[in-house]
């Protein structure tokens, strides 16, 4: 059943009107002997309806964005767009069924607020302006390599290697792959020397 | 809800003492308003004035008040009609209301009967406009028996929901309606005669309405008391506009003819005052009667104390 | 053990935690075991729907779990409720102690070995008698006399000394009997506040539901880690379940309930400063580790599965830094940058707050909502030159400088924070493929099913290109100190027109393969020292075991008819074992402790184990095994075959720990750094003594029994937001489902301050204050404790000013304090102040 | 279900291209076909009220959010059923008796509220228009390409489930996911319930399930469990035959919103006709009698 449909003053020609109104009219079929209560009082939107996971064109297996007990689920996509994410049955920890946070995960990822441009606020500005995904990733690796530049420690003073920066800091993420964390461990530390690399482990 | 009513604890197996779910209903009110309340009374009497109007066939040698029946019976229905569909949330789907004859709904059946009524009584008009009296005198028929239905199927209407008011004594507000339809037929029709100087004629209905009118009254106590004998529990506000209009539509009237019948002197005026008060009351009290069913589905305790287990109190089959 | 496994289970204690509310499809196995007749036991300070559903409800005041637990391995050990023969063989119960140590039940409070000025404890004393156990991630190099790592070379010579009589007064059996002596029925009602009769049920029903024939499960989560003492509850259920042989067992274990989808995978492949992937120690600069050579000798554990380390961190360099990493230049380890302390949440903050850290990264958190003592961390943010947020919209932690409390208080205003401020939009779960590793270790991929809107981006994409930038910068640099960026290795394929790195590809190099022909290896012990193998997390080897077979994307369920371990569903490190220390399901014989509780047993004739699970356990050796004692015996030679613990050095599970734990080799019962009560178990040591508290003028500290702040507040989570809260603020379904932040007031203490049902009222502790609304209710009961009547108000703590769902920070409240082990904050036990109204608004601000 | 159904070995790659047919057999152990009644039995003695359903009904049913609010009702911020709410968990708190209190949902009720899909239905009965009517699945679905909005079903609803969207102008309620049947999939609530205390199947056998599993509760003495809407308990009287969404309650019905002994609207046309017609007769016969005669 699709969201209902919304006030929409009906200015159909009234031709079309009555031979809708002759197409669902459930006297004859009583007349006929249907009962009242079931097939005469049938409509054609009942007779036509099917599920609109029928019409998904894939069906990929994600694991639910929010807690550690790892349910499966089933997004449903037609032609690139998301319609539907649900549980997986075949998943012996949830076996179809996800709490009130994993049922709405479709919501949260078509989420009408959710940002699709980079925003930027300069220094002292009241406001962000809207600015290109390149145009962000040079000025963020010239900002790193100036502040990695003028605070790096190679060794200590009393000579023990360090190689570490104290003044570029990275939270996050608890909630990210592992492929992620690994690269940011593998970049962040193992490549720039920060230190300072934490997520919600211990929050 | 800012003080709400913490739940008593109840005894999972004791009676009920009270306990509800911090106070939200647990039925729902209809969104029927005065638009309802009105058709209902204007129905109730248009149905019965040409039940009457054919019963006094004998003396309306000149169709006088057939003719005043088939008007009354065609512009309530057209009022009603209208009444109803803007009442409706979707109005351009009011043509539905005809796809299909559900037996056990009192608003299925009343829009066949509506319609049966309204067409006969249009019939009838027409008949009287273009002087076809045989046809105008054939009308009378089916109008008649549309007319019985318009005055208590309503009833049904109201009697067939889950509203503590409107449920709790269906037998009585059967009786009710259809004594309160037959005074403001009579009523009405009465205001006619009067008016074109049929005096004879007028009196006879006079009595006829203050016979019907006091049925009306006694069945209008005796709802009342039944429903709280059931457990509707009203406030003192409440009860005022319940009896007082009561008072309008019956008590008022009986009084008024009563009068008309003790001082031939001012019998005109008193009967005339009398029979207008009884149609307007008619459709207040209707309207008293729609609004305090709303408020009873939202007072979860009469609910509850109206679906306690047969055992706990006397209730119809 | 597996979340299901716990369905298997005779008897469910969920302690510090509330598990049908915040891991409802987990509890979905509680009710399971409950339904084949197990006793489900709820320990909380709130009756909450796991109490509900619980056959018992223990309330205890917030933060005296380890009374609770002290009191129960009181009751096993006076009773002899324990599991004997269990004990005896698989844990060290028998094993003889340094005569120098003392307890803390005999030493007021303290543990022998302690050392005022460094306010640490010196180790040497916890010791086995004439050497000493190294651990596995050790820290304990850091305050012990310097020949500590020569005498656990002891380890590999004969095995610690035990006495199985256990008469011996040094013996741990003995030394557990004297530390517990003092958590007796009296004494843990007196502290916890639970009924005595309560807390003898819990004990029995423990007791009654472990041993040969039936297992006990501990289900816990930020409950028990949310304090100073946090990792010594732990270590308490670990030494409850270790007396009664609840590991490695059918139903029998501790069940870890973890908050984030991937929060067990970030601790494994770390974004973690302390750790590096596989639990690895990151390279110490306070450590004399200042050469490969060094950080081998002195990590390297002499016996026992971690004996294998080096193969893991010389596979590890070779994965980051490829050829730059070869025999001659100690494989990279030069590369490294060194950790000079704590460099956690808690110190980071403070950090910020003194401006030392210059730029940040927020790859998915949000520490105002997260953070303890949010109102610092907002300064904090003001004082960085640049911060990078990366989320899915302008959460708090992005909008400090034109939102939020100091905003509205008039302390920050735009024109006063010259922070430079990205807000860059994120890819969410099904919008990248990739892995996430869940609360019992299973590591399951998840496909991209879609892209994410216009620029959002997966952080892989964004690190991945960050450093390609990054690398081109550095690339014609001399300077030796940027050798690690040009040395680090970013060869993945690129995919489609956003050029998103292969994630497929990092996961091959998570496996590990061989180098430099990168062939996949099949486990982990095909991994080299030699730098012949590349493997970005030893732990994780197994997952992509062939070259075109990606395990953790496996999804084939065991039918109904068993054997239930699932090993086709998705991988579970390690080597896809789903129930650690399986050995310990059979006797030192190798014969299942009873059928009902088979998992593992021996098979003579295939000489070799038997399991529907993958064996934890070296195959082919027999249970008769023994190491032969006439010459030193290095790595799993000094396993014996009854020794099911093989990442132990000793090979038996440690009911006492000699290394390892800042806070002492026993739990002991302190109070929280903020608590209404001096400690009567230990009068004379009132808090952790190793707690990490730090002084400063913003984050004040309140003294014992305050009057200024009488209650005991707790913060925990709904079923209907999650942690930070964005990512269910912003979802109407939710959003309606918890509109408004509010705090959850006693009756008695609500009548008293005249506050009904949904009134305003203000919070406050030495921090700040937050207003909230009240919900007065009887599932917060007062406390008699030292003759006081002590309430406990609780505040969830998700909610924020960004989406449908809004109010104020329950953060603002709690104080930067940590676990001496852990640095975790101790948010779930303090003291506050409430009043009823509301915090008045400045003037102007008023409109 | 508490095992994983055997047919998920036919689906084991991880992205397919078409959904699982007939996934409520995975789901819920039951294959749906047209011809058989169908319905919930809600246990609430394994209810956690984590309000799974209400969320999964609103994101399969696209039903938008209202009424964002807090209501000092303990964690029920939902109120009741309406028109974009077809699910509703409701939490009573009662006073925390001793530290151990009975099993089973002691202290804190929660159960998940639904549409009755009662056999026989008042509001199928009152529609005048035939927009409600019995699916082939013997559930009660509102055809929102027929109803006018005349609302006679929402008085007419003796659990008042039914109700009016004043943005739409038509009735709407829970409608066992007459869509998702039809396609061979359980209803989404069902689907989601984490503990499987609201279980979809035949009537009948969800029936029989809940005699035994009333029975066994009294056993292990759970003293308040009693069942709600199956033939011849509480809800299913008056005339109501029984319930096809039944319940098992361990407190009075009242205590969850639930009148004891509703009745079956129907049931009072007669009545009320019937006298309405006397009265009208009487009064007719006396009219009669005076108008009849010439002057």
């Amino acid at each position: 059943m699709s969201r209902p449909p919304s006030r929409r003053t009906m200015r159909r020609p009234l031709a079309r009107r009555i031979d809708d109104f002759l197409r669902d009219w459930s006297l004859p079929r009583q007349l006929a002997g249907q009962p009242h209560r079931s097939d005469a009082a049938r409509s054609t939107l009942s007779e036509g309806l099917r599920p609109r996971l029928e019409q998904a064109d894939t069906v990929s297996t994600t694991i639910c964005p929010y807690c550690a007990v790892g349910c499966a689920q089933l997004s449903y996509v037609k032609d690139g767009r998301l319609i539907h994410i649900e549980g997986d049955p075949r998943s012996p920890i949830n076996q179809g069924t996800l709490c009130p946070k994993g049922a709405a995960t479709f919501s949260l990822v078509n989420n009408p607020q959710r940002l699709s441009r980079v925003k930027w606020r300069a220094p002292y500005s009241d406001r962000w302006e809207e600015k290109p995904l390149d145009w962000a990733m040079e000025r963020i690796a010239q900002l790193v390599k100036r502040t990695r530049d003028e605070t790096f420690v190679h060794k200590l003073p009393n000579g023990t290697t360090v190689n570490h920066t104290m003044a570029i800091g990275s939270l996050g993420g608890a909630t990210l792959d592992n492929e992620e964390n690994y690269l940011i461990k593998k970049v962040f530390s193992a490549g720039l020397g920060l230190v300072w690399v934490e997520n919600q482990a211990r929050v | 809800m800012n003080a709400v009513p913490s739940t008593p604890v109840a005894n999972p197996t004791g009676p009920w003492r009270g306990e509800t779910y911090y106070g939200v209903p647990p039925v729902r009110r209809s969104h029927w308003n005065w638009k309802v309340g009105t058709y209902i009374g204007l129905g109730g009497m248009a149905g019965a004035a040409q039940v009457v109007a054919l019963l006094a066939r004998g003396r309306d040698r000149h169709g006088a008040l057939r003719r005043q029946a088939h008007w009354l019976g065609s512009v309530a229905s057209g009022i009603g009609a209208v009444l109803l569909v803007v009442d409706l949330k979707t109005p351009h789907r009011f043509a539905n209301m005809l796809r299909i004859v559900r037996p056990t709904s009192p608003m299925s059946l009343g829009t066949w009967i509506l319609s049966g009524f309204g067409l006969a009584s249009a019939v009838g008009t027409v008949a009287e406009l273009l002087g076809a009296r045989r046809l105008g005198r054939a009308a009378q028929v089916p109008a008649a028996i549309g007319g019985a239905g318009m005055s208590v199927y309503t009833a049904a209407l109201l009697s067939a929901t889950s509203t503590p008011l409107w449920a709790a004594e269906p037998r009585v507000m059967g009786a009710r309606f259809g004594s309160a339809a037959f005074a403001a037929g009579a009523a009405a029709l009465s205001l006619g005669a009067r008016r074109r100087g049929e005096d004879a004629t007028a009196d006879r209905l006079d009595e006829v309405a203050l016979l019907a009118a006091g049925v009306g009254l006694v069945a209008s106590g005796l709802a009342e008391g039944r429903a709280v004998a059931a457990g509707v529990r009203r406030p003192a506000l409440e009860w005022a506009t319940s009896l007082g209009a009561v008072g309008l539509a019956e008590a008022l009237p009986v009084a008024g003819y009563a009068a008309a019948a003790l001082a031939p002197g001012a019998r005109r005026e008193l009967s005339l005052a009398a029979s207008l008060t009884l149609v307007l009351g008619n459709i207040v009290m209707r309207n008293e009667i729609v609004r305090a069913g709303n408020a009873s589905a939202d007072r979860p305790r009469d609910t509850f104390r109206l679906t306690q287990p047969r055992e706990g109190r006397r209730r119809t089959r | 053990m597996a979340q299901w496994d716990v369905a298997n289970s005779d008897c469910i204690i969920v302690m510090g935690s509330n598990m049908a509310e915040n891991h409802p499809i987990a509890f979905r196995f509680v009710l399971q075991a409950k339904e084949r007749g197990a006793t489900v036991i709820h320990v909380d300070p709130r009756f909450t729907r796991t109490s509900a559903l619980a056959d018992i409800h223990a309330p205890i005041r917030a933060g005296t779990d380890i009374a609770f637990l002290g009191g129960i391995i009181r009751h096993l050990l006076e009773n002899d409720l324990w599991f004997r023969d269990w004990a005896l063989a698989y844990t060290n119960i028998a094993e003889i102690i340094e005569p120098g140590f003392q307890d803390a039940g005999s030493g007021g409070g303290k543990f022998s070995g302690w050392n005022d000025e460094k306010r640490g404890y010196q180790f040497d004393t916890w010791q086995p008698e004439g050497m000493a156990m190294a651990s596995a991630i050790s820290e304990h190099y850091l305050n012990t006399a310097e020949n500590f790592s020569s005498m656990t070379h002891k380890l590999a010579e004969h095995p610690p000394p035990e006495d199985r009589s256990l008469r011996h007064p040094m013996c741990v059996y003995q030394i557990l009997k004297r530390q517990y002596a003092a958590y007796t029925p009296e004494m843990v009602a007196k502290t916890t506040g639970c009924p005595q009769e309560t807390f003898l049920k819990v004990c029995e029903a423990l007791a009654r539901n472990s041993g040969r024939e039936r297992t006990g499960a501990f289900c816990y989560a930020v409950g028990w880690t949310h304090h100073s003492t946090g990792v010594q509850m732990i270590r308490a259920a670990a030494l409850i379940q270790g007396l009664l042989g609840n590991v490695g067992r059918p139903g029998g274990g501790i069940l870890a309930l973890r908050g984030h989808t991937s929060i067990q995978g970030s601790t494994d492949i770390p974004t973690l400063y302390n750790l590096m992937p596989g639990y690895i120690p990151h390279p110490n600069a306070q450590k004399p580790e200042t050469s490969l050579k060094d950080y081998l000798e002195h990590e390297t554990v002499p016996t026992g599965w971690w004996h294998n380390f080096p193969k893991y961190i010389v596979s590890l360099l070779k994965a980051w830094y490829g050829d730059a990493a070869t025999g001659q230049n100690e494989f990279g380890f030069q590369l490294l940058p060194k950790i000079m302390g704590d460099h956690s949440q808690l110190p980071m903050t403070m950090a910020m707050a003194d401006g030392t850290i210059r730029g940040m990264f927020m790859l998915g958190q949000n520490p105002i909502i997260g953070g303890s003592n949010s109102d610092t961390v907002q300064r904090g943010l003001a004082k960085l030159e640049w911060l990078v947020v990366r989320d899915m919209v302008e959460t708090e932690t992005a909008s400090f400088w034109h939102k939020g409390r100091l905003v509205e208080r008039g302390e920050l205003s735009p024109d006063k924070v010259a922070t430079e401020v990205f807000l860059m939009p994120a890819e969410l779960g099904p919008e990248k493929e990739g892995t996430v590793t869940n609360t019992h270790r299973l590591v399951q991929w998840h496909d991209k099913a879609v892209d994410g809107p216009g620029d959002s981006r997966s952080e892989l994409w964004f690190v991945y290109h960050l450093g390609r930038r990054l690398k081109q910068l550095y690339a014609g640099s001399t300077d030796p100190q940027d050798a690690p960026i040009q040395a680090v290795t970013l060869d993945y394929r690129e995919k489609g027109a956003r050029r998103e790195p292969s994630a497929e590809d990092v996961l091959r190099e998570i496996n590990g393969y061989t180098w430099p022909d990168r062939k996949q290896v099949a486990a982990f012990t095909e991994l080299k020292d030699d730098g012949s193998t590349a493997c970005g997390c030893w732990l994780y080897s197994g997952a992509w075991p062939k070259q075109d077979h990606n395990q953790a994307r496996s999804r084939v369920p065991d039918p109904p008819q068993g054997p239930g371990t699932h090993l086709g569903w998705a991988f579970a490190w390690p080597a896809n074992r789903r129930t650690l220390y399986n050995r310990a399901s059979a006797d030192p014989e190798g014969k299942p402790w009873s059928e009902r509780k088979k998992l593992v047993w021996w098979d003579a004739e295939k000489k070799d184990w038997n399991s529907p699970d993958a064996l934890d356990f070296e195959p082919h050796k027999p249970p008769g095994y023994r190491p032969d004692w006439s010459h030193p015996n290095e790595g799993m030679d000094a396993i014996s075959g009854a020794n099911p613990f093989i990442m132990m050095a000793d090979g038996k599970a440690a009911l006492f720990v000699s290394s390892g734990l800042k806070d002492g080799p026993l739990p002991t019962h302190y109070e929280p750094v903020e608590s209404p009560v001096r400690n009567p178990v230990h009068p004379a040591t009132q808090t952790n003594p190793g707690a990490k508290t730090w002084g400063r003028p913003d984050n004040p500290l309140h003294e014992v029994g305050d009057p200024r702040f009488p209650h005991v507040l707790t913060t925990y989570r709904l079923t209907e937001h999650h942690s930070g809260g964005i990512p269910t603020r912003l979802v109407p379904h939710l959003a309606e489902l918890q509109p408004e932040g509010f705090a959850e007031i006693p009756p008695e203490l609500a009548s008293a301050l005249g506050i009904a049902n949904l009134d305003w009222v203000v919070l406050s502790t030495a921090r700040g204050e937050v207003e909230t609304r009240a919900l007065v209710t009887e599932r917060l009961r007062p406390f008699e404790i030292a003759g006081r009547r002590i309430h406990q108000i609780g505040m969830p703590w998700h909610f924020g000013w960004v989406g449908y769902a809004t109010g104020d920070i329950a953060n603002a409240l709690t104080a930067v304090v940590g676990d001496p082990n852990t640095s975790m904050h101790e948010n779930k036990a303090l003291t506050c102040a409430l009043r009823k109204g509301r915090i008045p608004r400045p003037p102007e601000a008023a409109e | 279900m508490t095992e994983v159904h055997a047919r998920a070995q036919e689906h084991t790659p991880s992205e397919f291209n078409r959904m699982i047919p007939d996934e409520s057999e995975l789901t819920a152990g039951v294959r749906i076909e047209p011809g058989r009644s169908y319905g919930f039995f809600t246990d609430t003695t394994l209810c956690i009220g984590c309000k799974a359903c209400e969320v999964a009904c609103k994101e399969w049913n696209a039903l938008p959010a209202d009424d964002v609010r807090l209501s000092g009702m303990s964690y029920d911020n939902t109120r009741r059923l309406s028109s974009t709410t077809w699910r509703h968990v409701a939490f009573i708190e009662k006073e925390v008796r001793d530290n151990t209190q009975q099993a089973l949902q002691s202290s804190w009720l929660m159960m998940s509220d639904v549409c009755k899909h009662c056999s026989p239905a008042p509001c199928l009965e009152a529609c005048p228009t035939g927009a409600i009517f019995r699916t082939e699945f013997d559930t009660v679905v509102v055809q929102q390409d027929i109803c006018n909005g005349c609302g006679y079903c929402v008085p007419a609803c003796p659990f008042g489930v039914v109700a009016m969207d004043d943005n739409d102008g038509k009735a709407h309620k829970c409608t066992l996911c007459y869509d998702r049947m039809k396609g061979g999939l359980e209803p989404a609530c069902a689907k989601s319930c984490p503990t499987d205390s609201i279980q979809f199947g035949e009537v009948e056998a969800l029936q029989t399930r809940a005699e035994t599993r009333v029975q066994e509760l009294r056993d292990r003495g759970v003293a308040g469990a009693r069942l709600y809407g199956t033939p011849g308990a509480e809800g299913a009287t008056g005339g109501i035959r029984h319930l096809n969404a039944s319940f098992l309650l361990v407190d009075r019905p009242e205590v969850y919103n639930l009148p004891a002994a509703p009745s079956r609207p129907a049931e009072r046309i007669a009545p009320a006709l019937g006298s309405g017609l006397v009265a009208v007769a009487g009064l007719a016969l006396a009219a009669f009698a005076l108008l009849g005669r010439r002057r």
